[in-house]
């Protein structure tokens, strides 16, 4: 016997959570676009989605976000900092790779300095992860050693039931437990089964692919060179992508006032790395693509002991050139050795 | 609307024509309200849609942008090249629902003293009546307040 | 021999023979339905190319990369008509000189490919002729009358909405042949025309930035529609633009490779009934 | 870091009267980067820019806003002031808050407010002024004069005997213009061929004047000091250099019929002609469309005829020739309304109701009727003749608006030369008023009153029509406040002058400016009356608004000083508000090169350390480029920007708005 929650409980449930202070978030289909946005009931939700266009990312690291306010006078510049609000939130319905995302990127934000922006969202914040049902041709968790049902991230794991009554229920930290607790009425013991999970194939090894991108050598491999010319630098991979996490600071406003800003930045673009000179160490695409990979793959591993992707596969699925790195960590794993 | 709202309103006019001719309305001591604020360029082809943006974005609620009749311009044909430009830019802000009441368009010479004075009257007439454009002024708004969650 | 094979077996002899330096056309995608843009240098790899009614991108986008013309060697690559007309664009604005392109050309009729006949650019000059004629796909068409009839209230809070998705990834510029610009107008920053920060005054600025630095520019080939990844309608706006110039100025982008830009001529009669 | 004065200026009481200038200074001081503010009662006056110039000194002051009147008024003043203290002259803003501000507005709280903004946007703006230097043009000096009527030929003159080339441009086969059309002038009564042709013949004989008859202006580029201008040359079909004017090929002419423009019809000429016997040159043209060899491709009689080899040569082209200019002097003179538009008047209907200009061919000695007055229907002289001024002139609903300067004394004229003509003649004038201001010339009006018997009835006709071989002429005579009615034998209608029909597209190619009817503009009407608006090109004569001949040549005098004026330096200075390109990021679209209106810009090639062609970029030529901003507007990649209106300086003044 497992806890389970029905469907027709979820919107309880929902009320149940805003009672508890809660706002819930959860996928949505608005505007053309499949993301995480805040529902009231259960038919606002689009769970049926393999997986959103937008990641969860987007409510811990937004692509702007204010960070100091000012006021110029004609001595002083007065400044007041801008702080996310403490708001608890639930995410109902992540995928797996996408909170697995929010795990691989702690260490980041964490690690020299402790970004309170990312910090005080994610205390703030409980994950409710669903486990697949369904994958695409993009798919790749298990490539990244994943899987459709990591809980990896999660605070409470869901598992849909064979019979799409509902899911299994399982808090999986302190926290999920905790969440749990405010709406155990509503949740029910069952001997139901739950759907198989599917199988995503391994696409690349990525042993082998660490191992070669490790190697000095092939640093300057004419590899990247032919593997990136299609790439036309746009940032949609990076800003899609549930681990990246490159930004800059910008100050915007006129000639009284502004707002230091730290906005969504990416090793796609030329600029990324132009420095003031008008020189470019990373002057071709070619180098900008081996970047993310490197970083991904290589220099992420080194610091913080993990790999900075988590097989989501939206780089590739959107991709406006098919590209992605999928199809580059296949070509690593099958170069002659 | 309430009574007191004073539109704030931002011209783009070319030094040779409208410049001269708000020059002449001032010399004549003809009245016009207040509200308007002129920024001077050597020619209506100077003005890029990106000023009228800009002025959106610090609160304009109404942008004018005048220069020569045509056949007039000083540079001889700045004024034709700008006509082009705001004929299409004006329909791209229509189209985005960007009032095409809020951008007007003049040719004032330098001898319109008076069309200009009548024309900042009208304008600020018809702003008042439209009201603030909180919509456009409501996205600067968003920009200085910390996300909800 | 069907169309695909033929064109590769030209591809492959221009390569070996020299003419060209690199043949840009299409190769086998990561999913079935997937075509992916594919270089080929040496005649092995054209035997590579693929083309059927899946390669739907413009390619022309390539041929503007950083350099890859300024060596005066020539290129092959396969154009649909959007593509041609884009070409000819980039050769009225003096990006491509038209003797270093050979194209592959085809069109997608009911699902099948019918190769174009002709090399060089001046071969295809009754595909810009049809521009003219051309009618806006209708479900575009339709989108756009109905965002007329809105208010413009109604229409600010639909490009609202549409635009705060937008997460300045630039797709839309980097997928359009047009945007060949070494430094978009968005990363100058002294002065910050248009804010680098995604927010929604900064996405509306981007957007209609683009859009009107594509006015009379635009071959309506999609690209950046597609590129979108937050699927903003991008071909509405486009469309609308395009409207304009065809109206008010009698202007087909892309009609020959000799035309006029639109916003850099004028006519003396040119309308004015909104001018005051 | 900027260090910015502000002077705020109470232009007596013209500024502070309504503008709270305590408060505007108080603000201003508190606004970032500005180190001194103060107010003075005229800051234009010598205490007021000693104390601007003290306070740069002392200050060492990086920008300069003076709030005061327009810049168009004292922005040179204190650009000079500027640049005596040390300072660039364009670190220099000019808040205007007496034309944009006091002036116009009547809330005191409101104007302060406006005069605050703009006073800071502009500190704004000047923060981000850069050092110019004024840009040093060659002057090219030689002259075009366009148009061969008495105001071009005595521009020309005038020019060429200050010891400067001109290149004078006629349309017509022979210079002389309206005046050589006329029989005596007012209001000496001398004949206009005898004061005409002497100048017309200097013209052409002049070292420094080269006459291009039969030619036209194709096409202006350039600037002041620096103007090319092309010319098209008509093919005449007659050599010029060849013809001695012996006038035979005219004589054997077979084409005989063709009514000649040069006497209002009244007359014939050739298919080969000179339109009158002075012509200077005295070389003939053949008319395309009425020679039978052009029509039929047969006759060549004066080919034949003519003594000379090759010198009528049937395959001439149009030939083009182009010349460096430094200035312009435009002199194209007028036409004539088409007074058919008047149906009431009967012109065009009756063959006897004619025009005033076709009057003087009439009393032309060298007219059709070698000087005497008779009716064109039947070559007998008329007994009386009603004059009917302001035939188009001064009727906003059907002529033009404007009074035509010259109908009234042209008139008078025309009434005393039939009463010297015709002793018992009768000359009976409706008129509107009788203008008659300038030297001589209302006692002239009186002697044909008064002493030519020249009956005046204040009036205008309602009617005319024909009865009994008589014009009957109905009107009314507003003094008596009595219908009038007149038999007369010939009606003479004082036909408005308007502009040649081609000025508005000849404006457009010179680049200048024109009125609503197609006189062209002057830079000003009291100040610079012989400027256009378009630095080295000038305006003379009736091309500008109806003249007569005093006034013409007065003005063309004056243009003529401007020229020389001009044409005094070998370089020229100017403002250095020009565009730049930035190499590094244009990428070569070439739009701004297809959209300057000078043709300033060009194209250079960007190469490698080896030679190789890197890019394309845009290149502006300093010396051609006026300052527009088009091709800055244009450029996608801001990749041009423009000296003292820059992107950054507008931005900032956007910004601060």
């Amino acid at each position: 016997m497992t806890r389970i929650l029905p469907k027709n409980k979820l919107d309880d449930c929902i009320a149940a959570w805003q009672k508890a202070g809660y706002s819930v978030l959860a996928p949505v289909q608005r505007h053309d676009m499949s993301s995480f946005d805040e529902v009231q009931k259960a038919s606002d939700m689009a769970l049926d989605l393999i997986l959103t266009e937008r990641t969860i990312k987007d409510h811990f690291f937004p692509q702007t976000e204010p960070l100091i306010k000012y006021k110029i006078s004609k001595h002083d510049i007065d400044s007041e900092t801008m702080t996310p609000p403490d708001k608890k939130r639930i995410f109902f319905g992540v995928r797996p790779c996408d909170a697995s995302g929010l795990a691989i990127d702690d260490p980041l934000f964490g690690w020299d300095y402790k970004d309170d922006y990312w910090f005080r969202r994610r205390n703030n914040s409980v994950i409710v992860t669903i486990a697949c049902a369904e994958a695409d041709d993009f798919c790749m968790c298990t490539s990244v050693k994943l899987s459709p049902d990591s809980t990896k991230g999660a605070d409470v794991m869901l598992r849909p039931l064979a019979s799409g009554n509902g899911w299994q229920i399982e808090a999986v930290s302190e926290r999920g437990t905790a969440l749990l607790d405010t709406v155990s009425p509503l949740l029910q013991e069952s001997s139901d089964q739950a759907a198989p999970v599917p199988q995503v194939a391994e696409k690349f090894d990525v042993e082998k692919v660490m191992e070669w991108l490790a190697d000095p050598a092939n640093f300057e491999s004419q590899f990247w060179k032919d593997i990136s010319m299609r790439c036309i630098g746009c940032g949609s991979c990076t800003f899609l992508c549930p681990t990246c996490h490159c930004f800059d600071i910008q100050d915007e406003g006129d000639t009284y006032q502004g707002i230091r800003r730290k906005n969504w930045d990416s090793c796609s673009f030329a600029l990324f790395t132009m420095h003031t000179s008008g020189h470019n160490p990373r002057n071709a695409q070619s180098t900008r693509w081996r970047q993310r990979i490197m970083h991904k793959f290589n220099y992420y591993q080194g610091k913080f002991g993990v790999n900075s992707c988590s097989g989501c596969g939206r780089c590739t699925r959107q991709c406006p050139v098919d590209m992605g790195i999928t199809e580059t960590l296949q070509a690593i794993t099958n170069l002659p050795r | 609307m309430s009574e007191s709202f004073e539109p704030k309103i931002v011209a783009f006019v070319c030094t040779y024509c409208t410049y001269a001719g708000a020059d002449l309305a001032g010399t004549s001591r003809l009245k016009y309200a207040p509200n308007v604020r002129i920024v001077r360029l050597p020619c209506t082809g100077r003005i890029s849609p990106m000023f009228i943006l800009k002025a959106l974005q610090k609160g304009a609620d109404s942008v004018l942008v005048s220069g020569c009749h045509p056949g007039d311009c000083h540079f001889a044909a700045g004024n034709y090249h700008a006509r082009r430009r705001w004929t299409v830019f004006r329909a791209l802000l229509a189209f985005t629902g960007i009032p095409e009441e809020r951008i007007r368009f003049s040719w004032v010479s330098a001898a319109e003293g008076a069309k200009f004075a009548d024309l900042i009257n009208e304008i600020t007439e018809d702003t008042k009546k439209l009201g603030p454009f909180t919509q456009y002024q409501e996205l600067q708004k968003v920009i200085e307040t910390q996300s909800s969650y | 021999m069907g169309i695909q094979e033929q064109y590769r077996s030209e591809a492959a002899a221009l390569l070996s023979s020299g003419e060209v330096k690199l043949v840009i056309g299409f190769g086998p995608g990561s999913t079935a339905d997937r075509r992916r843009p594919l270089f080929a240098r040496t005649p092995e790899e054209a035997e590579k190319l693929v083309l059927d009614p899946a390669c739907i991108s413009n390619l022309t986008t390539y041929l503007v990369a950083g350099g890859l013309l300024s060596d005066g060697k020539k290129v092959a690559i396969f154009l649909k008509p959007d593509g041609i007309r884009s070409l000819n664009i980039l050769v009225s604005e003096c990006q491509v000189k038209p003797e270093q392109v050979v194209i592959f050309g085809y069109a997608i009729e009911n699902n099948e490919i019918r190769p174009l006949s002709g090399r060089s650019i001046g071969d295809f000059a009754e595909i810009g002729s049809k521009i003219r004629t051309a009618t806006p796909p209708p479900a575009v068409q339709k989108e756009a009358e109905r965002l007329e009839a809105m208010s413009p209230a109604e229409r600010f809070e639909f490009w609202k909405e549409q635009f705060s998705k937008c997460i300045k990834c630039y797709a839309c510029r980097q997928a359009c042949p047009m945007c060949y610009c070494r430094r978009c107008i968005v990363d100058v920053n002294q002065p910050q025309w248009v804010s680098t920060s995604s927010h929604t005054l900064g996405n509306f600025e981007w957007n209609l930035v683009r859009a009107f630095h594509l006015a009379g520019r635009c071959a309506a080939c999609g690209a950046c529609d597609r590129a979108c990844p937050v699927n903003i309608p991008l071909r509405l706006i486009n469309y609308r633009m395009g409207k304009e110039v065809k109206e008010a100025f009698d202007y087909h982008a892309g009609e020959s490779s000799d035309q006029k830009p639109v916003l850099a001529s004028f006519s003396q009669d040119d309308p004015e009934t909104f001018i005051l | 870091m900027a260090k910015i004065g502000v002077f705020v200026c109470h232009c007596g009481e013209n500024i502070a009267s309504m503008v709270d200038t305590a408060t505007l200074v108080r603000k201003i001081s508190e606004h970032p980067g500005v180190e001194v503010c103060t107010e003075y009662k005229y800051f234009c006056s010598d205490p007021g820019q000693e104390t601007v110039k003290r306070a740069i000194r002392e200050n060492n002051l990086t920008g300069v806003v003076v709030a005061a009147c327009s810049p168009r008024m004292h922005e040179t003043t204190f650009r000079k002031a500027c640049a005596e203290a040390g300072l660039n002259p364009y670190m220099l803003e000019m808040a205007n808050i007496r034309e944009h501000c006091s002036w116009v507005h009547s809330d005191k709280e409101k104007a302060t407010e406006k005069a605050i903004e703009i006073t800071r946007s502009l500190v704004e703006k000047v923060k981000r002024n850069n050092d110019l230097k004024p840009i040093s043009v060659p002057v090219t000096r030689r002259a075009l004069v366009i148009g061969g009527g008495i105001a071009g030929i005595q521009a020309a003159l005038d020019i060429a005997g200050a010891g400067r080339e001109v290149i004078l441009v006629e349309r017509e086969p022979s210079i002389g213009g309206h005046m050589s059309q006329l029989s005596e002038t007012f209001p000496t009564l001398d004949c206009s061929q005898c004061i005409l042709t002497p100048r017309m013949v200097e013209a052409i004989q002049h070292p420094n004047i080269k006459v291009l008859t039969y030619s036209e202006v194709e096409s202006v580029d350039g600037y002041i000091g620096n103007f090319k201008v092309k010319i098209r040359k008509k093919a005449r079909y007659v050599d010029i250099n060849k013809c001695t004017g012996c006038g035979d090929c005219i004589q054997k002419c077979p084409v005989k019929k063709i009514p000649s423009e040069f006497e209002c019809g009244l007359g014939n000429r050739t298919a080969i002609y000179t339109p009158f016997a002075q012509a200077v040159p005295n070389v003939p043209v053949i008319d395309t469309t009425r020679c039978t060899y052009f029509k039929n491709g047969k006759c060549k009689i004066c080919q034949k005829t003519c003594q000379i080899e090759n010198c009528i040569d049937f395959e001439m082209q149009d030939t083009f020739e182009e010349y460096e200019i430094g200035a312009i002097v435009v002199a194209t003179g007028f036409q004539i309304q088409d007074t058919s538009l008047y149906g009431e008047y009967g012109y065009g209907k009756y063959k006897d109701v004619i025009t005033g200009l076709s009057f003087e061919r009439l009393a032309s000695a060298s007219g059709p009727t070698s000087g005497k007055i008779l009716r064109p229907s039947d070559g007998k002289e008329p007994e009386t003749i009603v004059f009917i001024q302001c035939a188009g002139s001064r009727d906003p609903s059907k002529g033009v608006k404007y009074c035509s300067k010259i109908c009234c004394m042209y008139t008078a004229k025309h009434a005393m030369l039939f009463a010297h003509k015709n002793h018992h003649g009768r000359s009976q004038i409706f008129y509107m008023d009788i203008r008659a201001a300038g030297k001589g010339y209302d006692e002239f009006t009186r002697r044909a009153i008064e002493e030519d018997g020249a009956e005046y009835l204040r009036g205008r006709v309602s009617k005319l029509y024909e009865e009994n071989g008589k014009l009957i002429v109905r009107g009314v005579d507003s003094l008596l406040g009595k219908p009038v009615e007149v038999a007369a034998d010939m009606v003479v209608l004082a036909t408005a002058i308007v502009p040649q029909p081609d000025a508005k597209e000849t404006a457009k190619k010179i680049g200048i400016g024109y009125d609503e009817y197609g006189f062209y503009n002057e830079a000003h009407l009291k100040l610079r009356p012989v400027e256009t608006a378009t630095a080295g090109i000038y305006l003379c004569g009736a091309c500008q608004s109806p003249k007569d001949i005093p006034d013409s040549v007065a003005q063309a005098s004056a243009a003529a000083a401007k020229v020389i004026g001009l044409f005094s330096r070998e370089q020229l200075e100017r403002e250095p508000v020009v565009a730049g390109v930035n190499d590094a990021t244009c990428a070569g679209c070439q739009g701004c090169i297809m959209a300057c209106p000078y043709n300033a810009i060009d194209v250079r090639d960007i190469n490698d350390r080896n030679g190789n062609l890197i890019k394309q970029v845009a290149d502006v030529n300093p010396g051609l480029c006026q300052g527009c901003g088009t091709c800055v507007t244009f450029c996608r990649s801001n990749s041009i920007d423009l000296a003292g209106f820059t992107e950054k300086q507008i931005f900032a003044e956007v910004m601060a708005l």
